[in-house]
Protein backbone atom coordinates (compact mmCIF):
# COMPACT_ATOMS: atom_id res chain seq x y z
CA UNK A 1 0.00 0.00 0.00
CA UNK A 2 1.46 3.29 -0.97
CA UNK A 3 -1.36 5.75 -0.65
CA UNK A 4 -0.80 6.94 2.89
CA UNK A 5 1.17 9.96 1.82
CA UNK A 6 -1.65 11.10 -0.42
CA UNK A 7 -4.32 11.12 2.28
CA UNK A 8 -4.20 14.60 3.67
CA UNK A 9 -3.88 16.34 0.37
CA UNK A 10 -7.27 15.47 -1.03
CA UNK A 11 -9.48 18.51 -1.32
CA UNK A 12 -12.61 16.45 -0.83
CA UNK A 13 -14.35 13.25 -1.90
CA UNK A 14 -14.50 14.28 -5.56
CA UNK A 15 -10.77 14.92 -5.50
CA UNK A 16 -10.14 11.48 -4.02
CA UNK A 17 -12.33 9.92 -6.68
CA UNK A 18 -10.50 11.76 -9.46
CA UNK A 19 -7.22 10.54 -8.02
CA UNK A 20 -8.40 6.93 -8.10
CA UNK A 21 -9.62 7.32 -11.67
CA UNK A 22 -6.28 8.76 -12.75
CA UNK A 23 -4.30 6.16 -10.83
CA UNK A 24 -6.21 3.30 -12.47
CA UNK A 25 -6.05 4.99 -15.87
CA UNK A 26 -9.78 4.77 -16.28
CA UNK A 27 -12.02 6.65 -18.69
CA UNK A 28 -13.95 9.08 -16.52
CA UNK A 29 -17.09 8.48 -18.60
CA UNK A 30 -16.92 4.73 -18.12
CA UNK A 31 -16.00 4.14 -14.50
CA UNK A 32 -15.80 0.48 -13.38
CA UNK A 33 -17.90 1.27 -10.37
CA UNK A 34 -17.23 -1.91 -8.37
CA UNK A 35 -13.45 -1.44 -8.50
CA UNK A 36 -13.56 2.26 -7.73
CA UNK A 37 -16.04 1.80 -4.89
CA UNK A 38 -13.81 -0.82 -3.35
CA UNK A 39 -10.72 1.41 -3.54
CA UNK A 40 -12.64 4.43 -2.32
CA UNK A 41 -13.91 2.54 0.74
CA UNK A 42 -10.39 1.21 1.38
CA UNK A 43 -9.10 4.78 1.45
CA UNK A 44 -11.84 5.82 3.83
CA UNK A 45 -11.02 2.90 6.09
CA UNK A 46 -7.40 3.91 6.12
CA UNK A 47 -8.21 7.53 6.86
CA UNK A 48 -10.37 6.30 9.69
CA UNK A 49 -7.67 4.06 11.10
CA UNK A 50 -5.24 6.97 10.99
CA UNK A 51 -7.74 8.98 13.02
CA UNK A 52 -7.98 11.57 10.27
CA UNK A 53 -11.06 13.68 10.49
CA UNK A 54 -13.47 12.23 8.00
CA UNK A 55 -15.67 14.99 6.72
CA UNK A 56 -19.28 13.94 6.26
CA UNK A 57 -19.03 14.55 2.54
CA UNK A 58 -16.70 11.54 2.15
CA UNK A 59 -19.34 9.28 3.64
CA UNK A 60 -22.10 10.75 1.50
CA UNK A 61 -20.13 9.96 -1.64
CA UNK A 62 -19.38 6.48 -0.33
CA UNK A 63 -23.07 5.77 -0.02
CA UNK A 64 -23.68 7.24 -3.48
CA UNK A 65 -21.06 4.88 -4.92
CA UNK A 66 -22.54 1.87 -3.17
CA UNK A 67 -25.97 2.88 -4.38
CA UNK A 68 -24.81 3.20 -7.99
CA UNK A 69 -23.03 -0.13 -7.75
CA UNK A 70 -26.20 -1.89 -6.55
CA UNK A 71 -28.24 -0.22 -9.28
CA UNK A 72 -25.85 -1.46 -11.94
CA UNK A 73 -26.07 -4.99 -10.66
CA UNK A 74 -29.85 -5.04 -10.95
CA UNK A 75 -31.35 -6.27 -14.21
CA UNK A 76 -33.51 -3.63 -15.93
CA UNK A 77 -36.92 -3.57 -14.29
CA UNK A 78 -39.91 -5.04 -16.13
CA UNK A 79 -41.94 -2.67 -18.25
CA UNK A 80 -39.36 0.10 -18.20
CA UNK A 81 -39.46 2.13 -21.34
CA UNK A 82 -36.38 2.56 -23.48
CA UNK A 83 -35.48 6.00 -22.21
CA UNK A 84 -35.15 4.83 -18.65
CA UNK A 85 -33.38 1.71 -19.66
CA UNK A 86 -30.77 3.85 -21.40
CA UNK A 87 -30.15 5.92 -18.27
CA UNK A 88 -26.71 5.19 -16.86
CA UNK A 89 -26.80 5.24 -13.04
CA UNK A 90 -23.32 6.79 -13.15
CA UNK A 91 -24.36 9.73 -15.34
CA UNK A 92 -24.94 12.25 -12.56
CA UNK A 93 -21.71 11.41 -10.79
CA UNK A 94 -19.74 11.59 -14.03
CA UNK A 95 -21.17 15.01 -14.75
CA UNK A 96 -20.24 16.18 -11.27
CA UNK A 97 -16.72 14.81 -11.64
CA UNK A 98 -16.20 16.46 -15.00
CA UNK A 99 -17.41 19.77 -13.68
CA UNK A 100 -15.17 19.52 -10.63
CA UNK A 101 -12.20 18.51 -12.74
CA UNK A 102 -12.74 21.52 -14.95
CA UNK A 103 -12.57 23.90 -11.98
CA UNK A 104 -9.59 22.07 -10.56
CA UNK A 105 -7.78 22.75 -13.80
CA UNK A 106 -9.00 26.34 -13.76
CA UNK A 107 -7.52 26.69 -10.26
CA UNK A 108 -4.14 25.49 -11.55
CA UNK A 109 -4.48 27.95 -14.41
CA UNK A 110 -4.97 30.76 -11.93
CA UNK A 111 -1.94 29.66 -9.97
CA UNK A 112 0.19 29.75 -13.12
CA UNK A 113 -0.42 33.42 -13.66
CA UNK A 114 2.22 36.01 -12.69
CA UNK A 115 0.99 36.50 -9.13
CA UNK A 116 1.37 39.71 -7.21
CA UNK A 117 3.84 39.36 -4.33
CA UNK A 118 5.04 36.03 -5.69
CA UNK A 119 6.17 36.74 -9.25
CA UNK A 120 5.69 40.44 -9.63
CA UNK A 121 6.02 43.18 -7.07
CA UNK A 122 4.78 46.72 -6.93
CA UNK A 123 6.48 49.79 -5.58
CA UNK A 124 7.62 49.08 -2.03
CA UNK A 125 8.17 52.53 -0.61
CA UNK A 126 5.85 55.49 -0.38
CA UNK A 127 6.41 56.97 -3.80
CA UNK A 128 5.95 60.69 -3.33
CA UNK A 129 8.82 63.12 -3.34
CA UNK A 130 7.33 64.69 -0.22
CA UNK A 131 5.76 62.03 1.89
CA UNK A 132 2.07 62.69 2.36
CA UNK A 133 1.81 60.03 5.04
CA UNK A 134 0.52 62.26 7.79
CA UNK A 135 -3.03 61.00 7.39
CA UNK A 136 -4.23 58.18 9.60
CA UNK A 137 -4.10 54.72 8.13
CA UNK A 138 -6.93 54.26 5.67
CA UNK A 139 -8.48 51.03 4.54
CA UNK A 140 -10.90 50.16 1.84
CA UNK A 141 -13.97 48.42 3.12
CA UNK A 142 -16.63 46.06 1.93
CA UNK A 143 -19.71 44.64 3.58
CA UNK A 144 -17.79 41.69 4.95
CA UNK A 145 -15.43 44.03 6.80
CA UNK A 146 -18.41 45.91 8.16
CA UNK A 147 -20.14 42.88 9.64
CA UNK A 148 -16.81 41.50 10.84
CA UNK A 149 -16.17 44.81 12.64
CA UNK A 150 -19.56 44.56 14.29
CA UNK A 151 -18.91 40.98 15.32
CA UNK A 152 -15.60 42.00 16.90
CA UNK A 153 -17.26 44.75 18.90
CA UNK A 154 -20.07 42.70 20.29
CA UNK A 155 -17.77 39.77 21.02
CA UNK A 156 -16.23 42.01 23.67
CA UNK A 157 -19.53 42.94 25.28
CA UNK A 158 -21.01 41.45 28.43
CA UNK A 159 -24.40 40.79 26.94
CA UNK A 160 -23.85 40.01 23.30
CA UNK A 161 -27.18 38.23 23.04
CA UNK A 162 -28.97 41.56 23.22
CA UNK A 163 -27.18 42.61 20.12
CA UNK A 164 -27.85 39.74 17.81
CA UNK A 165 -28.89 41.00 14.41
CA UNK A 166 -31.69 39.60 12.44
CA UNK A 167 -32.92 40.48 9.01
CA UNK A 168 -36.20 41.66 10.56
CA UNK A 169 -34.49 44.36 12.57
CA UNK A 170 -32.74 45.58 9.44
CA UNK A 171 -35.93 45.69 7.41
CA UNK A 172 -37.40 47.71 10.24
CA UNK A 173 -34.51 50.16 10.08
CA UNK A 174 -35.19 50.63 6.38
CA UNK A 175 -38.78 51.61 7.04
CA UNK A 176 -37.80 53.84 9.96
CA UNK A 177 -35.40 55.75 7.71
CA UNK A 178 -38.08 56.16 5.06
CA UNK A 179 -40.65 57.41 7.55
CA UNK A 180 -38.25 59.90 9.11
CA UNK A 181 -37.25 61.14 5.65
CA UNK A 182 -40.84 61.77 4.80
CA UNK A 183 -41.59 63.49 8.08
CA UNK A 184 -38.61 65.80 7.93
CA UNK A 185 -39.75 66.90 4.48
CA UNK A 186 -43.49 67.11 4.93
CA UNK A 187 -43.78 67.71 8.71
CA UNK A 188 -46.70 65.29 8.88
CA UNK A 189 -47.92 62.23 7.11
CA UNK A 190 -50.45 59.46 7.46
CA UNK A 191 -50.20 55.74 7.79
CA UNK A 192 -51.96 55.31 4.45
CA UNK A 193 -49.53 57.67 2.71
CA UNK A 194 -46.57 55.77 4.06
CA UNK A 195 -47.83 52.56 2.60
CA UNK A 196 -48.03 54.19 -0.80
CA UNK A 197 -49.68 52.35 -3.64
CA UNK A 198 -48.26 48.93 -2.94
CA UNK A 199 -50.32 46.86 -0.57
CA UNK A 200 -47.54 44.36 0.02
CA UNK A 201 -48.28 42.49 3.21
CA UNK A 202 -44.70 42.58 4.47
CA UNK A 203 -44.50 46.29 3.81
CA UNK A 204 -47.66 46.93 5.81
CA UNK A 205 -46.35 44.92 8.74
CA UNK A 206 -42.93 46.60 8.75
CA UNK A 207 -44.41 50.05 8.36
CA UNK A 208 -46.64 49.40 11.33
CA UNK A 209 -43.77 48.00 13.40
CA UNK A 210 -41.59 50.95 12.43
CA UNK A 211 -44.24 53.40 13.62
CA UNK A 212 -44.51 51.55 16.94
CA UNK A 213 -40.74 51.59 17.31
CA UNK A 214 -40.54 55.31 16.54
CA UNK A 215 -43.27 56.02 19.08
CA UNK A 216 -41.47 53.93 21.67
CA UNK A 217 -38.28 55.87 20.94
CA UNK A 218 -40.34 59.07 21.36
CA UNK A 219 -39.30 60.27 17.95
CA UNK A 220 -42.79 60.61 16.52
CA UNK A 221 -46.32 61.05 17.78
CA UNK A 222 -49.41 59.51 16.26
CA UNK A 223 -52.95 60.85 16.41
CA UNK A 224 -56.15 59.36 15.18
CA UNK A 225 -59.36 61.29 14.60
CA UNK A 226 -62.22 59.00 15.42
CA UNK A 227 -62.19 55.19 15.53
CA UNK A 228 -61.64 54.69 11.79
CA UNK A 229 -60.06 58.04 10.97
CA UNK A 230 -56.68 58.48 9.34
CA UNK A 231 -53.67 57.91 11.60
CA UNK A 232 -51.63 61.12 11.45
CA UNK A 233 -47.95 61.12 12.33
CA UNK A 234 -45.80 64.06 13.50
CA UNK A 235 -42.22 64.49 14.63
CA UNK A 236 -41.98 64.71 18.40
CA UNK A 237 -39.21 67.24 18.18
CA UNK A 238 -39.14 69.87 15.47
CA UNK A 239 -35.76 70.17 13.82
CA UNK B 1 7.76 62.11 -27.88
CA UNK B 2 10.55 60.10 -29.38
CA UNK B 3 12.29 57.16 -27.79
CA UNK B 4 15.37 56.88 -25.72
CA UNK B 5 16.91 59.52 -23.60
CA UNK B 6 15.30 62.47 -25.30
CA UNK B 7 13.51 64.60 -22.76
CA UNK B 8 9.98 63.45 -22.18
CA UNK B 9 6.91 65.49 -22.87
CA UNK B 10 5.56 66.99 -19.65
CA UNK B 11 2.15 65.33 -19.97
CA UNK B 12 3.73 61.87 -20.26
CA UNK B 13 5.92 62.64 -17.24
CA UNK B 14 2.85 63.57 -15.19
CA UNK B 15 1.05 60.38 -16.18
CA UNK B 16 4.14 58.32 -15.38
CA UNK B 17 4.40 59.94 -11.94
CA UNK B 18 0.70 59.38 -11.26
CA UNK B 19 0.88 55.71 -12.19
CA UNK B 20 3.97 55.35 -10.02
CA UNK B 21 2.44 57.11 -7.00
CA UNK B 22 -0.98 55.45 -7.18
CA UNK B 23 -1.60 52.73 -4.60
CA UNK B 24 -3.79 50.80 -7.02
CA UNK B 25 -3.69 50.40 -10.79
CA UNK B 26 -4.45 53.84 -12.23
CA UNK B 27 -7.31 54.06 -14.68
CA UNK B 28 -7.55 56.47 -17.59
CA UNK B 29 -10.72 57.82 -15.97
CA UNK B 30 -8.81 58.73 -12.82
CA UNK B 31 -6.14 60.48 -14.90
CA UNK B 32 -8.88 62.47 -16.61
CA UNK B 33 -10.21 63.61 -13.23
CA UNK B 34 -6.75 64.77 -12.20
CA UNK B 35 -5.78 66.33 -15.52
CA UNK B 36 -8.84 68.13 -16.83
CA UNK B 37 -8.49 68.86 -20.49
CA UNK B 38 -6.79 65.57 -21.27
CA UNK B 39 -8.92 63.39 -23.46
CA UNK B 40 -9.25 59.71 -22.83
CA UNK B 41 -7.98 58.80 -26.29
CA UNK B 42 -4.87 60.91 -25.76
CA UNK B 43 -4.20 59.44 -22.31
CA UNK B 44 -4.57 55.89 -23.56
CA UNK B 45 -2.15 56.56 -26.41
CA UNK B 46 0.42 58.24 -24.12
CA UNK B 47 0.24 55.36 -21.65
CA UNK B 48 0.61 52.94 -24.54
CA UNK B 49 3.80 54.76 -25.54
CA UNK B 50 5.12 54.43 -21.98
CA UNK B 51 4.30 50.72 -21.92
CA UNK B 52 6.22 50.30 -25.18
CA UNK B 53 9.20 52.27 -23.88
CA UNK B 54 9.50 50.23 -20.70
CA UNK B 55 9.06 47.02 -22.66
CA UNK B 56 11.82 47.87 -25.13
CA UNK B 57 14.17 48.99 -22.41
CA UNK B 58 14.15 45.57 -20.77
CA UNK B 59 14.86 46.99 -17.32
CA UNK B 60 13.82 45.71 -13.95
CA UNK B 61 10.36 47.24 -14.03
CA UNK B 62 7.58 47.11 -16.55
CA UNK B 63 4.28 48.91 -16.97
CA UNK B 64 1.29 46.60 -17.13
CA UNK B 65 -2.45 46.84 -17.59
CA UNK B 66 -4.12 45.37 -14.49
CA UNK B 67 -7.68 45.54 -13.16
CA UNK B 68 -8.69 48.12 -15.72
CA UNK B 69 -5.77 50.42 -14.92
CA UNK B 70 -2.00 50.71 -15.25
CA UNK B 71 0.65 49.71 -12.74
CA UNK B 72 4.41 49.46 -12.54
CA UNK B 73 5.61 46.01 -11.57
CA UNK B 74 8.91 44.23 -11.31
CA UNK B 75 9.58 41.88 -14.20
CA UNK B 76 8.36 38.37 -13.41
CA UNK B 77 11.72 36.77 -14.28
CA UNK B 78 13.38 38.74 -11.51
CA UNK B 79 11.06 37.35 -8.82
CA UNK B 80 13.75 35.18 -7.15
CA UNK B 81 15.82 38.29 -6.41
CA UNK B 82 12.90 40.25 -5.02
CA UNK B 83 11.87 37.34 -2.86
CA UNK B 84 15.38 37.31 -1.48
CA UNK B 85 15.07 41.01 -0.71
CA UNK B 86 11.72 40.58 1.03
CA UNK B 87 12.91 37.45 2.81
CA UNK B 88 9.35 36.20 3.15
CA UNK B 89 7.77 33.18 1.62
CA UNK B 90 5.00 34.34 -0.66
CA UNK B 91 1.62 33.99 1.00
CA UNK B 92 0.12 31.48 -1.37
CA UNK B 93 -3.46 30.40 -1.44
CA UNK B 94 -4.08 26.80 -0.41
CA UNK B 95 -5.39 24.41 -3.07
CA UNK B 96 -8.79 24.50 -1.34
CA UNK B 97 -8.81 28.30 -1.52
CA UNK B 98 -7.70 28.28 -5.16
CA UNK B 99 -10.41 25.79 -6.15
CA UNK B 100 -13.04 27.82 -4.33
CA UNK B 101 -11.76 30.98 -5.96
CA UNK B 102 -11.82 29.39 -9.41
CA UNK B 103 -15.48 28.45 -8.96
CA UNK B 104 -16.35 31.97 -7.76
CA UNK B 105 -14.34 33.62 -10.54
CA UNK B 106 -15.90 31.65 -13.38
CA UNK B 107 -19.43 31.22 -12.08
CA UNK B 108 -20.02 34.56 -10.38
CA UNK B 109 -22.33 35.85 -9.11
CA UNK B 110 -23.21 32.72 -7.14
CA UNK B 111 -24.29 31.49 -3.71
CA UNK B 112 -22.24 29.37 -1.33
CA UNK B 113 -24.45 26.30 -1.81
CA UNK B 114 -23.44 26.24 -5.48
CA UNK B 115 -19.73 26.33 -4.60
CA UNK B 116 -20.28 23.55 -2.03
CA UNK B 117 -22.02 21.48 -4.69
CA UNK B 118 -19.31 21.90 -7.32
CA UNK B 119 -16.41 21.24 -4.94
CA UNK B 120 -18.27 18.49 -3.11
CA UNK B 121 -17.27 19.87 0.29
CA UNK B 122 -18.34 22.60 2.67
CA UNK B 123 -16.36 25.64 1.51
CA UNK B 124 -17.06 27.84 4.58
CA UNK B 125 -13.46 28.01 5.72
CA UNK B 126 -11.97 28.65 2.29
CA UNK B 127 -14.63 31.25 1.50
CA UNK B 128 -14.03 33.13 4.72
CA UNK B 129 -10.29 33.21 4.02
CA UNK B 130 -10.94 34.65 0.56
CA UNK B 131 -13.31 37.26 2.02
CA UNK B 132 -10.69 38.26 4.59
CA UNK B 133 -8.05 38.57 1.90
CA UNK B 134 -10.53 40.75 -0.05
CA UNK B 135 -10.19 38.54 -3.09
CA UNK B 136 -13.86 37.59 -2.89
CA UNK B 137 -16.68 39.84 -1.74
CA UNK B 138 -20.34 39.81 -0.91
CA UNK B 139 -22.16 41.08 -3.96
CA UNK B 140 -25.69 41.03 -2.61
CA UNK B 141 -28.48 38.66 -1.82
CA UNK B 142 -30.45 36.40 -4.07
CA UNK B 143 -34.14 37.13 -4.22
CA UNK B 144 -35.29 33.64 -3.28
CA UNK B 145 -36.58 32.29 0.05
CA UNK B 146 -33.86 32.56 2.68
CA UNK B 147 -32.21 35.36 0.68
CA UNK B 148 -28.82 33.62 0.42
CA UNK B 149 -25.71 35.77 0.09
CA UNK B 150 -24.24 36.08 -3.40
CA UNK B 151 -20.47 36.14 -3.86
CA UNK B 152 -18.21 37.54 -6.54
CA UNK B 153 -14.57 38.49 -7.06
CA UNK B 154 -13.05 41.87 -6.25
CA UNK B 155 -10.78 44.34 -7.99
CA UNK B 156 -8.04 42.98 -5.77
CA UNK B 157 -8.59 39.56 -7.35
CA UNK B 158 -7.71 41.11 -10.71
CA UNK B 159 -4.69 42.80 -9.17
CA UNK B 160 -3.35 39.70 -7.42
CA UNK B 161 -3.80 37.51 -10.48
CA UNK B 162 -2.64 40.18 -12.90
CA UNK B 163 -5.76 40.29 -15.00
CA UNK B 164 -6.91 43.26 -17.06
CA UNK B 165 -10.52 42.27 -16.46
CA UNK B 166 -12.61 39.13 -15.97
CA UNK B 167 -12.77 38.52 -19.70
CA UNK B 168 -9.03 37.90 -19.60
CA UNK B 169 -9.61 34.72 -17.57
CA UNK B 170 -8.67 31.73 -19.71
CA UNK B 171 -11.76 30.02 -21.04
CA UNK B 172 -12.79 26.90 -19.19
CA UNK B 173 -12.06 23.67 -20.96
CA UNK B 174 -15.10 22.85 -23.01
CA UNK B 175 -17.72 20.80 -21.23
CA UNK B 176 -18.46 18.89 -24.42
CA UNK B 177 -18.43 15.48 -22.77
CA UNK B 178 -20.97 16.66 -20.30
CA UNK B 179 -24.16 17.01 -22.18
CA UNK B 180 -24.06 14.00 -24.47
CA UNK C 1 25.86 49.47 -20.67
CA UNK C 2 25.02 52.26 -23.06
CA UNK C 3 22.22 54.72 -22.58
CA UNK C 4 18.78 55.01 -24.05
CA UNK C 5 16.65 52.24 -25.31
CA UNK C 6 19.36 49.69 -25.72
CA UNK C 7 18.52 46.56 -23.78
CA UNK C 8 19.74 46.79 -20.24
CA UNK C 9 22.34 44.58 -18.69
CA UNK C 10 20.72 41.95 -16.47
CA UNK C 11 22.58 43.04 -13.34
CA UNK C 12 21.31 46.58 -13.69
CA UNK C 13 17.79 45.31 -14.24
CA UNK C 14 17.98 43.31 -11.01
CA UNK C 15 19.23 46.32 -9.06
CA UNK C 16 16.49 48.48 -10.55
CA UNK C 17 13.82 45.96 -9.57
CA UNK C 18 15.27 45.66 -6.07
CA UNK C 19 15.26 49.42 -5.52
CA UNK C 20 11.72 49.62 -6.85
CA UNK C 21 10.36 46.83 -4.64
CA UNK C 22 12.25 47.77 -1.48
CA UNK C 23 10.19 49.38 1.26
CA UNK C 24 13.10 51.44 2.49
CA UNK C 25 15.91 53.13 0.58
CA UNK C 26 18.10 50.31 -0.68
CA UNK C 27 21.74 50.41 0.34
CA UNK C 28 24.65 48.99 -1.65
CA UNK C 29 25.34 46.71 1.34
CA UNK C 30 21.86 45.21 1.08
CA UNK C 31 22.35 44.63 -2.65
CA UNK C 32 25.62 42.83 -1.86
CA UNK C 33 23.78 40.51 0.55
CA UNK C 34 21.23 39.68 -2.11
CA UNK C 35 23.65 39.38 -5.03
CA UNK C 36 26.72 37.63 -3.70
CA UNK C 37 29.62 38.12 -6.02
CA UNK C 38 28.74 41.69 -6.82
CA UNK C 39 31.32 44.08 -5.50
CA UNK C 40 30.38 47.29 -3.80
CA UNK C 41 32.32 49.41 -6.27
CA UNK C 42 30.50 47.78 -9.18
CA UNK C 43 27.08 48.19 -7.56
CA UNK C 44 27.69 51.85 -6.80
CA UNK C 45 28.73 52.48 -10.37
CA UNK C 46 25.72 50.63 -11.82
CA UNK C 47 23.31 52.54 -9.57
CA UNK C 48 25.04 55.75 -10.56
CA UNK C 49 24.42 54.87 -14.20
CA UNK C 50 20.71 54.28 -13.44
CA UNK C 51 20.46 57.62 -11.61
CA UNK C 52 22.00 59.32 -14.63
CA UNK C 53 19.61 57.56 -17.04
CA UNK C 54 16.51 58.55 -15.12
CA UNK C 55 17.81 62.10 -14.72
CA UNK C 56 18.48 62.51 -18.44
CA UNK C 57 15.19 61.06 -19.39
CA UNK C 58 13.24 63.72 -17.56
CA UNK C 59 10.29 61.43 -16.89
CA UNK C 60 7.88 61.40 -14.00
CA UNK C 61 10.09 59.39 -11.69
CA UNK C 62 13.64 59.84 -10.56
CA UNK C 63 16.09 57.73 -8.63
CA UNK C 64 17.46 59.51 -5.57
CA UNK C 65 19.90 58.84 -2.82
CA UNK C 66 17.99 58.92 0.46
CA UNK C 67 19.17 57.98 3.95
CA UNK C 68 22.24 56.21 2.66
CA UNK C 69 20.31 54.17 0.13
CA UNK C 70 18.50 54.55 -3.17
CA UNK C 71 14.82 55.09 -3.78
CA UNK C 72 12.52 55.89 -6.70
CA UNK C 73 10.43 58.98 -6.19
CA UNK C 74 8.12 61.08 -8.26
CA UNK C 75 9.84 64.24 -9.46
CA UNK C 76 9.41 67.06 -6.94
CA UNK C 77 7.99 69.49 -9.54
CA UNK C 78 5.08 67.11 -10.15
CA UNK C 79 3.99 67.13 -6.50
CA UNK C 80 0.82 69.19 -7.18
CA UNK C 81 -0.45 66.42 -9.47
CA UNK C 82 0.35 63.72 -6.95
CA UNK C 83 -1.43 65.63 -4.20
CA UNK C 84 -4.46 65.79 -6.47
CA UNK C 85 -4.26 62.03 -6.95
CA UNK C 86 -4.12 61.40 -3.21
CA UNK C 87 -6.72 64.01 -2.27
CA UNK C 88 -10.03 62.19 -2.42
CA UNK C 89 -10.19 58.54 -1.88
CA UNK C 90 -13.81 57.53 -2.04
CA UNK C 91 -15.19 54.96 0.35
CA UNK C 92 -12.08 54.73 2.47
CA UNK C 93 -12.59 54.46 6.20
CA UNK C 94 -10.33 54.20 9.21
CA UNK C 95 -10.86 51.18 11.48
CA UNK C 96 -12.44 53.43 14.14
CA UNK C 97 -14.85 54.87 11.58
CA UNK C 98 -15.64 51.40 10.28
CA UNK C 99 -16.52 50.09 13.74
CA UNK C 100 -18.67 53.11 14.49
CA UNK C 101 -20.39 52.72 11.15
CA UNK C 102 -21.00 49.03 11.83
CA UNK C 103 -22.74 49.86 15.10
CA UNK C 104 -24.89 52.54 13.46
CA UNK C 105 -25.74 50.30 10.50
CA UNK C 106 -26.82 47.34 12.57
CA UNK C 107 -28.38 49.10 15.57
CA UNK C 108 -30.04 52.09 13.94
CA UNK C 109 -31.87 54.20 14.85
CA UNK C 110 -29.79 54.99 17.91
CA UNK C 111 -28.31 57.80 19.97
CA UNK C 112 -24.62 58.61 20.34
CA UNK C 113 -24.56 57.49 23.99
CA UNK C 114 -25.53 54.03 22.81
CA UNK C 115 -22.71 53.91 20.24
CA UNK C 116 -20.26 55.11 22.92
CA UNK C 117 -21.46 52.35 25.22
CA UNK C 118 -21.19 49.59 22.62
CA UNK C 119 -17.78 50.67 21.34
CA UNK C 120 -16.52 51.49 24.83
CA UNK C 121 -15.02 54.80 23.68
CA UNK C 122 -16.21 58.29 22.87
CA UNK C 123 -17.12 58.11 19.20
CA UNK C 124 -17.55 61.88 18.64
CA UNK C 125 -14.67 62.13 16.17
CA UNK C 126 -15.54 59.04 14.17
CA UNK C 127 -19.21 60.01 14.08
CA UNK C 128 -18.39 63.50 12.86
CA UNK C 129 -16.28 62.04 10.04
CA UNK C 130 -19.10 59.72 9.00
CA UNK C 131 -21.58 62.60 9.03
CA UNK C 132 -19.23 64.68 6.87
CA UNK C 133 -18.82 61.79 4.43
CA UNK C 134 -22.63 61.61 4.36
CA UNK C 135 -22.57 57.92 5.20
CA UNK C 136 -24.35 58.53 8.51
CA UNK C 137 -27.02 61.15 9.14
CA UNK C 138 -29.22 62.61 11.80
CA UNK C 139 -32.52 60.80 11.55
CA UNK C 140 -34.32 62.87 14.16
CA UNK C 141 -34.48 63.75 17.81
CA UNK C 142 -35.89 61.89 20.74
CA UNK C 143 -38.51 63.59 22.90
CA UNK C 144 -36.79 62.97 26.22
CA UNK C 145 -34.78 65.37 28.39
CA UNK C 146 -31.84 66.68 26.41
CA UNK C 147 -33.59 65.83 23.13
CA UNK C 148 -30.76 63.52 22.05
CA UNK C 149 -30.00 63.15 18.37
CA UNK C 150 -30.83 59.85 16.69
CA UNK C 151 -28.48 58.57 14.02
CA UNK C 152 -28.96 56.28 11.06
CA UNK C 153 -27.35 55.46 7.73
CA UNK C 154 -27.91 57.28 4.46
CA UNK C 155 -28.73 56.36 0.91
CA UNK C 156 -25.05 56.97 0.16
CA UNK C 157 -24.18 54.28 2.69
CA UNK C 158 -26.18 51.82 0.62
CA UNK C 159 -24.43 53.02 -2.54
CA UNK C 160 -20.94 52.75 -1.06
CA UNK C 161 -21.57 49.21 0.14
CA UNK C 162 -23.56 48.25 -2.90
CA UNK C 163 -26.72 47.34 -1.03
CA UNK C 164 -30.28 47.50 -2.29
CA UNK C 165 -31.55 48.06 1.23
CA UNK C 166 -30.46 47.45 4.82
CA UNK C 167 -31.96 43.99 4.93
CA UNK C 168 -29.22 42.98 2.46
CA UNK C 169 -26.62 43.44 5.20
CA UNK C 170 -25.32 40.03 6.24
CA UNK C 171 -26.42 38.87 9.68
CA UNK C 172 -24.05 37.64 12.36
CA UNK C 173 -25.44 34.16 11.95
CA UNK C 174 -24.39 34.14 8.31
CA UNK C 175 -20.93 35.30 9.31
CA UNK C 176 -20.81 32.58 11.92
CA UNK C 177 -21.65 30.00 9.25
CA UNK C 178 -18.48 31.02 7.46
CA UNK C 179 -16.52 30.57 10.68
CA UNK C 180 -17.95 27.02 10.69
Amino acid sequence: MNYEIKLDIFEGPLDLLLYLIRKNEIDICNIPIALITEQYLAHLGMMHSLNLDLAGEYLVLASTLVHIKSKMLLPPAEGEDEDEEGEDPRAELVQQLLEYQMFKEAALGLEDRPLLERDVFTRGAPGEAESAAEEEAMIEVGIFELVEAFRRIIAGLDHPEQLAIDAQKLSLADRINEIMDRLSEEKQTTFAELLGETADRRRIVYTFLAILELMKLRMIRAFQVGPFGAIRLFLSVEE
Amino acid sequence: MGGGMTVMEEKVAIIEALIFASETPLTAERVMEIMPGAEKKEIVSLVGELVRQYGQRGGGICLREVAGGFQFQTRAELAPWIRKLKAVRPAMLSPAALETLAVVAYRQPLVKAEIDRIRGVDVSGALKGLLEKKIVRIVGRKDVPGKPIIYGTTRKFLEVFNLRDLSELPTLRELKDLHE
